[in-house]
C-alpha cells in the first residue's frame, strides 16, 4: 500500500481536534485542506509583492505579474496545455463552465440545436446551459446510466446526433465517484461537430490530467479542492476556441479599445478575466500543482485508489449500508457515497461528527441525479493524499453508534 | 455524550411514525417548505374552521429532527386557534432560541403547551440541526401568512 | 495634521527596498496593501477552520458558514445596508457590476432604453452596459464633465429621461479624483424610474459610506482596494430589487430545487453565488473592514484629504508638470493625475521606479475619459491609510530627474 | 544609475524627431500594432518595389521607447529586401533577449545593421520596457505576413 502519511504533517488543520476527538477529515470532495506550502506562498506574496498586475511600469508591479503569469504557466503544463494561453483564470469550476455556456453558448446556440449532459451531473454542468437554453431556445437532453453507474454508452449513439453542440460531462462524479471514458464522449462528439466541456472539478484533483490525450475542448477545474485556495479555478480552451468566443463579463483588462458604444477585445486568456484577476489566489494555485507534482499524481491516484478499495471493503461489513456507485475500484474515484438503513444522511454525519469524523450530507449539489437514485440525500465520503487507512477505520465503530442510537439492528 | 439527549426515544418515534401525515383534498391554507442547502422539505396543509386549526395535513422528507419536529408540530396544533399556535410557535423558536424571548414553559400561556416538542431542546446543543427543527415552523408560519384575514 | 504614520508597521510589505531606495508606494488606487490583521485572518481561516460553507452538516463546516456568514455582516455594517442579506460576495467590482448588467438589465431592457453613464467611468462601469446594450438593443448615453472636472449637472435634465432605465456612476473617478455628487443623481434619476448603480471601487475605502443615505440601488466595491485580499468584492443591492433579479451565473449552491430542464432559485444573496464562494477572501475582507473601522473611516477621508491638498501645492511647483482633476479637495479624492512637460507617462514611471518610487501609468481602464483628455495617458500617484508627507515628498526631486534626463527646461 | 543608459540623447532624439512619420497613400501593406495594457500605438505603412521596401510611414502615439524604436526600425529598414527586413528584426530581438539567438552584432550578416537602434540595448534592464521596445517589430512582422508572397 502507498504510503503518503508523511504528508500529513504539511497540513495544519488536520492536526485539529473536533468534538474531543482527532478530527478525520472526509470531506475533500467538498473541499480540501491547504498545505503550508501553498499558505505561504500566498502570505509571502502579500508581504512581499503585492501589485495589481498587467498595469504597473514600476518594479514591483512586474513582480506580480511575472509570479501571477507565472502560475498560469504551471497549471497549463499541470494539465499539458498547448500553452499557458489556453488557461483563463476564473472564480471557480463553476465560473469556468459559465464563461462556456455564456462566451460560447449564448452566441452559437440556436432553437433546436441540442445540449447532451449526463444525468449524473453536478448543477455547475447543470444550470448554466439551463440558462442559456432560456437564452437561446436550445434544449437540453440526457445520457442516464446502467445499473452499475456507468454512463450508458449504448445510449450515446441515438442520443449524439447533429442536432447536439455541445456534450458536458463530468470527469468524476462528485457523488457516484464514477469516471467516464472521457476520450471516448468527446472523440463521439467530434464526430457530430459538437464540443465536449469536461467538468473537471474532481478529475483534476485525483489523477493526471492531459488535455491533449483527453480529446475535449474544454476543462473545468478549481483550486479548492486541489489543495489551492477558494476564489479560484481555470478553464481550459482549445485556442483556436477561446480566440472565437466573446467575454462573459465586461470591464478592465480584458479589452484591446473601449470607444463610447463599443468596445475590442484583448486576446485569450486576458479576454476573459475582466477586471482585477485572484492574483494571491493564482500563486497559492501555482504553489499547489507543485505541490501536487512533486508527490506525482500518479501516486496520488494510486494512493486513493487503494484506499478506496480499503473503504469499499470495510464498508461492505455493515449491515443494513448501501453504497451508491461502480464497485469496480478501477472505474472510480475515492468519493463513496452510502446510505445506512433508514437513518436519514443528516443524522449520520451528526453522530459522525461527535466522534470528530467530517463526512458530507445531502444532495450533494445533484438532485437531479438524487432523484433517479430515490433517495433524496446521500452521505459521502471522500479521500484526498493526507487521507490514512486508520480514517477509513474511523468510520466503523461512529457508523455502530449510529446504528445503535437509531436502534438499527 | 449528548447524542443520547439528541435523538431521544420520542423523536425516533415520531420520525418513524409521523402523525397526521397526508394531504387534504381542499386545504384553506397551503405551503411548501425546503432547505435548499440539505434538501429537506416540508409540505402542510391547513383547514381552518372559524380561526380554528380543524386539520393538518404534513408531507415531507428529510432528517429525523425536521420530519419529526413536523410530526409534532401537526399534533400540537391541531384544534388550535391561529392566535394559539401562532403564540405557540414563538415559543417553539424561543425554547430553540431562534427567537429571544423566554425558553422557559409559561403554563399559563395557551400556546405553552409545547408536549412532546420538548424533546427538541437537545437540538439546541447542535446549532448546524437548529434550522432542521425549524423548517416546519417556517413553513407554518408561510402557510398561515394572511390567517386570520386582516 | 492627522498622523496615521504609526500603522505603517502593521503594512509588512511597506518595509521593503525597491530599487536600492525604501519603498515609496503611490498605487492604491490599482491595489492597497495588505496589513498584518487581514493576512493573519486568512491563515488563521486556513489553518483552523476551512471546510466549505453552506454544506456540511458537521462542526468543522459549521464555523466555515459562520466566519463566512459574519464576514457579510460586517461588509453590510460597513456600508450600512438595511440586513446582511443585501450583500453578494462577488469575484471584484468588475464582477459586481457585471452582476447586476447581466441578472438586471438583460431581463429588462428593451430597444428604446437608454443607459446613462459618465463620461469619465472606468471600464468596469461601461464595457458589461456595452454588452448587455449589444443583447437588448438598448443605447448608450453619456453625461459630460466640466472644465473644472466636475458631472456636468446642468447637463443632467437634458439627458434624463424616461427613457433611461439605468444610471451608471463612479462614486470617485479613478483618473481624475472627482466625487461626484451621488445623491443628487439618484434622487433624480429615481424621480424618472431610473435605477442607480455607483461604481464605488474608490468610494467605499476613502469615506464613510452609507447606502440608505445615497439612495442609490446598487453599489458595486471591491475587498483590494480597501486593504482587502484580491478574490473578492460586493455588491450591495436593495433587497427587493436583488430578489426580483434573475441570477448572471447558474450553479450549485444558488439553487431552490434543480429539475432537468428548469430549476428555481435561492433567495438573496445566495442566488447570486453560484458554486464555492471565495471563503477565505470573505474572512480577510471582514478583517479588512474591522480594521478601516478601528481606524475610523472619517479619519481615513481626513488623512487622504490632507494629503491630496498636499501633494497638490507640491505638484503645482514643478514647472511643466498639469494636473487633471478637481483643484478644490473638498470635491475630490486621492487619486492625483498628471504629465510632465512631453515626457511620457510610461517614462516617468520607469523614472520614479528608479527611486523607489510606485506610481501607475497608462489610460488607467478609463480610455475615453482619456480620448477626452487629450492625452493616450497620465501618470497616477494614489493615496491611502499608510501614506504620509514624506511619500508625497519623494516625488520631488525624482520628477526634477525626470526633467534633467529629458532635458526639459 | 543606468537611467542615463536608458535615456540616451538618440533615443530622446527619435522620439522628439520621429522619423518617417506619416501615412501613405496606397500603401502596398499595412498594419496597426496596440499594447493594450500601457495604450501605446504604432502604425505601419508599407511600399514594396519588388522584394524590396521602397517606402515607409509611421504613426504612432507612446512612450519614447516605443516611439524611438519605431523611428528607428523605419529608417533601419527603409530600401533594404523584405528577407534583409526579416533578419534585421530577428537580430534585434535577439540583441533584446525578446529572442534566443546572439544578441552581439555579425557585421558579415546583411541585417546586422543595427545602426541607432543598438541605442535600445539598455532597455534589457527594464524588462517592463521591452515591450515597448518590440511593439514596432510586433507590428512590422503583422505587415509582412504574406510578403513576399510564397
Ligand atoms: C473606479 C473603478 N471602478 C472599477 C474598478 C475595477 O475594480 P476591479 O478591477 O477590482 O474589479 C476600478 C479599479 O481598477 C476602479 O478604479
Ligand atoms: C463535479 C463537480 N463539479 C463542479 C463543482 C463546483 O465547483 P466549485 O463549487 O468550486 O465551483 C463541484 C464541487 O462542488 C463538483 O464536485
Amino acid at each position: 500500500m502507498t504510503d503518503l502519511s508523511h504528508l500529513r504533517a504539511d497540513f495544519p488543520l488536520l492536526q485539529r481536534e473536533m468534538n474531543g476527538r482527532p478530527l478525520v477529515y472526509l470531506d475533500s470532495a467538498a473541499t480540501t485542506q491547504k498545505p503550508l506550502a501553498v499558505l505561504e506562498a500566498m502570505d509571502r506574496f502579500y508581504r512581499r509583492h503585492n501589485a495589481n498586475v498587467h498595469r504597473g511600469a514600476y518594479a514591483l508591479a512586474q513582480e506580480a505579474t511575472e509570479l501571477y503569469e507565472g502560475a498560469r504557466a504551471k497549471v497549463a503544463a499541470f494539465v499539458h496545455a498547448a500553452s499557458a494561453r489556453e488557461i483563463v483564470f476564473t472564480r471557480g469550476t463553476t465560473s469556468a463552465i459559465n464563461t462556456v455556456a455564456f462566451g460560447w453558448g449564448l452566441y452559437h446556440l440556436r432553437p433546436g440545436d441540442r445540449i447532451l449532459l449526463t444525468t449524473m451531473e453536478h448543477h455547475a454542468n447543470v444550470v448554466p446551459w439551463q440558462l442559456v437554453c432560456r437564452h437561446t431556445g436550445a434544449e437540453l437532453i440526457y445520457l442516464p446510466f446502467t445499473a452499475d453507474y456507468q454512463i450508458d454508452l449504448e445510449a450515446l449513439p441515438g442520443l449524439l446526433d447533429e442536432r447536439v453542440k455541445v456534450v458536458g460531462l463530468s470527469g468524476m462524479s462528485n457523488v457516484l465517484g464514477t469516471m467516464p471514458p472521457v476520450t471516448a464522449v468527446a472523440a463521439a462528439a467530434r464526430a457530430v461537430g459538437a464540443l465536449t466541456v469536461v467538468d473537471a472539478a474532481q478529475m483534476t484533483p485525483h489523477s493526471p490530467t492531459d488535455v491533449q490525450a483527453l480529446g475535449a475542448d474544454f476543462l473545468a477545474f478549481g483550486a479548492h479542492k486541489m489543495l489551492g485556495p477558494t476564489g479560484i479555478g481555470a478553464l481550459w480552451g482549445r485556442l483556436e476556441l477561446l480566440e472565437s468566443m466573446e467575454p462573459a463579463e465586461g470591464g478592465g483588462e480584458m479589452i484591446r479599445d473601449v470607444g463610447w458604444n463599443e468596445s475590442t477585445w484583448a486576446d485569450a486568456p486576458h479576454r476573459f478575466e475582466a477586471g482585477t484577476p485572484p492574483i494571491a489566489e493564482a500563486v497559492g494555485f501555482g504553489a499547489a500543482v507543485d505541490y501536487l507534482s512533486a508527490v506525482g499524481m500518479d501516486e496520488v491516484h494510486r494512493h486513493e485508489a487503494e484506499l478506496t478499495r480499503y473503504a469499499l471493503e470495510r464498508l461492505g461489513e455493515v449491515p443494513g449500508l448501501t453504497v451508491y456507485g461502480p464497485a469496480d475500484v478501477a472505474q472510480r474515484g475515492g468519493a463513496v457515497s452510502f446510505t445506512l438503513a433508514d437513518i436519514h444522511p443528516h443524522d449520520l454525519a451528526t453522530i459522525l461528527d461527535q466522534q470528530g469524523i467530517a463526512i458530507r450530507a445531502g444532495h450533494h449539489c445533484a438532485k437531479p441525479l438524487h432523484r433517479l437514485l430515490g433517495v433524496p440525500a446521500t452521505a459521502r465520503a471522500s479521500f484526498y493524499v493526507y487521507n490514512t487507512r486508520e480514517d477509513v477505520d474511523a468510520l466503523l465503530p461512529a457508523l455502530a453508534e449510529a446504528r445503535r442510537l437509531f436502534g438499527v439492528s | 455524550m449528548s447524542l443520547d439527549d439528541l435523538y431521544r426515544e420520542v423523536i425516533l418515534d415520531h420520525y418513524r411514525h409521523p402523525r397526521r401525515r397526508g394531504a387534504l383534498e381542499h386545504p384553506d391554507a397551503h405551503a411548501d417548505g425546503q432547505n435548499p442547502l440539505c434538501g429537506d422539505e416540508i409540505a402542510i396543509d391547513l383547514a381552518f374552521d372559524g380561526d380554528r386549526i380543524a386539520d393538518v395535513r404534513i408531507r415531507g422528507r428529510g432528517c429525523s429532527i425536521s420530519q419529526a419536529s413536523a410530526s409534532m408540530m401537526a399534533e400540537a396544533i391541531t384544534g388550535k386557534t391561529i392566535a394559539d399556535a401562532k403564540d405557540l410557535m414563538h415559543r417553539f423558536k424561543a425554547m430553540m432560541d431562534i427567537e429571544p424571548g423566554e425558553a422557559g414553559l409559561d403554563a399559563a400561556r395557551p400556546g405553552a403547551a409545547l408536549g412532546d416538542l420538548e424533546a427538541l431542546q437537545g437540538v439546541r446543543r447542535f446549532p448546524v440541526r437548529i434550522k432542521c427543527a425549524d423548517l416546519p415552523w417556517a413553513t407554518l408560519a408561510q402557510a398561515l401568512e394572511g390567517h386570520p384575514p386582516a
